[in-house]
């Protein structure tokens, strides 16, 4: 599978993760792309860190506002019944348990649901944002990536190599593979891709898994 | 009490800014900076100093401003890309750097302008940022104690400001300001429009003028778009 | 996700406040309190509630209404005075009531909605209220360790609500709206006027919609006042 | 010197402790009589601890507004240039020691500066209200209130016997009598009624203090 049909593929299984009269807080990068799927019927409030509910489309070219723009610093429009607020209160919303789903990209995620998105390897450290208030609070977190590297390495890990973001933070990896479910510790794989068999899984995760009983294909 | 000064030079000078200096710096990317604050400390030439704000600028616009002419010792941030010239300093070790998760600098700035010298939070628990700390449980999960962040001057930017130093922010320009302005020792605001007293709704009010020590009008808002996306323009 | 609802009798069923729960209500004495809720509650003759509120009505209005009908169990307040059938129960032990200072209770509800299990303060160090609390010293100065406030429900009362359960409050009549408002697991807002979605500046928005499970216009608002000072008319 | 007077006397001298551009919380009762008299070219902003800053005077008759009350729940009105807040706000307002000046009434005061002002022997506990948040933050602390209580007894101890608000809080007490300053726990006796004598104000003062090399007559 080539890399842009997989991020495809986990952009739109990822998006059936919204459910009607959710707040949600969207990562930079792929995650952003998820609002673009967002399911018939359901209707979802985007959150944006830097203090605002209800984000909007991109502007149209001419009106962009340079007060208004996402956590990416992206210019982007508000939506009837958006508000504004300072980022004491964003975080505050955030950390309190507010937000009912985050959906955030991953470098690496172990067998326990640590996450580690925040420092790449090799290149400065330029910071952790609010990416460890959020995978700390969200209701539920799930993290998007592809499922190894651009070298072919494994990225589902025994235990993360790289620095943290958050510990037995991940509720559920959705990869272009897989999707897995983290309780309590254990990794469970809830969905596999039709293509790709439970041996071809195994070979690509390093970090151990149960299969749960009703797995199913994932589309 | 007249809190009405004329411009930047004036609120830095009024406000005794100073060589070595910890500075608060609204903002959020180059939304809502203090644009008129930044260049009077670039013009005063003011030296190391040590900013609290969640990003560094770009390299020629922002705080990045004060990194080219070498003003700046330290930052407290939260993110910090987007800037070779940051990079630079901070990799040949001309810069010191504390990276703080977003939520955790804003309640850091927010504790020290309410009186709470330190709070417990989620964030960063097992993390690299809970090293040295202590650790607590509370109701079956594990907190990293915070200390309040406090500084010696806040430079914040609103929309509208009146002459009592009520202040009103626009859209997501709001961001850190507000917290900033409270927690710094003396606070200075630039707005966009200084209006008299009375002008602005009490029920509007965002940051009230308590926090204020110094406040003009700016002038000649760049206001730079660091991402510009957009869709293609409207049909007429 | 509709979250109107057609009154406060709904609103709490819908809710599912039952017997026995910890109820946060909005106001300071009888200003901005959730009159409509008080009411259905009563009607629902629902039992053995803990209020937590800033004041506990007086004799016949706000929450001195559930405490004629033996309702509540217990009030966790700041001040209580102004009600002698509070007086009477609480003297004769049917009434069980935590006294804590105003800014500590304010910031203990705001902690619950906040995410943050505790902090430090320095009110009330060195009196009964730090008794059997932990203290600690920060930078020379002493304070009290102080818990957040959580409750299963609040009922708040705004000036004007959205439909997506934006909030806006009148003058002093915010007052403990706002945490409450984010420390409710569940929150119920009567407002005023309701108006849909997109009539509230967004940079008006005091409660953002998110901590509003349900809300609704209330009716017959009586919004009495407890101590009328006043100055002769104003000559025509 | 009769109640009433000795009342005046105190409210008067608490006037001039007012400075221009002080932001200002005066309690309830005696102390909010002290802005009704603001010296000549002294400007102060009043702040409520119910969630205003700005308080203006009482609303004229038939232009009563619920929802615009003080912390004593009279009804008031704004000022140009006023704002209204939530209680977290205020408190933090205050807590965060931006209130410059709290003017206070006071039960009992002891030589180290404690303050016992929020239970009445004999009477039910009503509550502390913002009263221990006011002074364990504003950056001055000055208590008002009669030297002796009704029945003649000092309320100027050695350690107050009434239950505390506050520790070492008291900055300056003033009543009909003296003004004394509290100085990391030293009493120093700064001025001086015309008609009381040193012996006299020691015949009614338990709590032992130094008299200030520069006493000055209280006006």
């Amino acid at each position: 599978m080539k890399s842009a049909s997989s991020r495809e593929r986990i952009v739109l299984r990822a998006a059936r993760e919204l459910k009607d009269g959710y707040y949600v807080n969207l990562g930079i990068g792929m995650p952003t792309q998820v609002a673009n799927h967002v399911p018939e019927g359901v209707q979802i409030i985007l959150q944006s860190e830097n203090g605002m509910l209800g984000i909007g489309p991109f502007p149209y070219e001419g009106e962009e506002d340079p007060d208004l723009i996402n956590a990416g610093k992206q210019t982007i429009t508000e939506l009837p019944g958006s508000s504004y607020f300072s980022s004491a209160e964003s975080f505050a919303m955030i950390r309190g348990g507010h937000i009912d789903l985050t959906i955030m990209g991953g470098m690496e995620v172990s067998e326990t649901g640590d996450l580690a998105n925040w420092m790449i390897p090799g290149k400065m450290v330029k910071g952790m944002g609010g990416g460890m208030d959020l995978v700390a609070s969200a209701k539920r977190v799930v993290i998007i990536m592809t499922h190894c590297n651009k070298k072919g390495e494994p990225k589902v890990l025994r235990e993360c190599r790289l620095p943290l973001t958050g510990v037995r933070c991940v509720d559920r990896l959705i990869t272009e593979h897989a999707v897995f479910d983290f309780d309590d510790g254990r990794m469970i794989l809830r969905e596999l891709a039709p293509e790709t068999s439970l041996d071809d899984l195994r070979a690509i995760t390093e970090a151990r898994f149960e299969v749960a009983d009703d797995l199913r294909e994932m589309v | 009490m007249n809190k009405v000064v004329r411009d930047a030079g004036e609120a830095i000078r009024r406000a005794g800014i100073r060589d070595g200096a910890v500075i608060m710096a609204g903002g959020f990317g180059l939304c809502g900076i203090p644009e008129n604050c930044i260049a009077a400390i670039r013009e005063a030439g003011l030296r190391e100093l040590t900013f609290i704000s969640n990003n560094a600028g770009v390299d020629d616009f922002g705080l990045g401003l004060l990194l080219q002419t070498r003003q700046i010792r330290k930052m407290v941030s939260s993110y910090v890309g987007e800037n070779a010239e940051f990079e630079r300093q901070f990799l040949a070790g001309e810069l010191e750097v504390e990276l703080v998760p977003q939520g955790t600098l804003a309640e850091r700035i927010r504790a020290a302008g309410a009186g709470i010298p330190a709070f417990y939070t989620p964030t960063g628990y097992g993390t690299v940022v809970a090293e040295g700390k202590e650790t607590r449980e509370f109701d079956g999960r594990m907190y990293v104690m915070e200390r309040a962040l406090h500084a010696d001057f806040a430079i914040v930017k609103a929309h509208v400001g009146d002459e009592a130093g009520n202040l009103v922010y626009r859209k997501t320009a709001r961001n850190f300001n507000p917290m900033m302005a409270a927690a710094g020792k003396v606070t200075i605001a630039e707005v966009e429009k200084l209006v008299p007293v009375g002008a602005i709704d009490p029920d509007h009010v965002h940051t009230p003028g308590i926090y204020v020590d110094f406040i003009f009008e700016g002038r000649n808002y760049e206001k730079r778009i660091e991402q510009r996306t957009n869709r293609p323009a409207r049909s007429a």
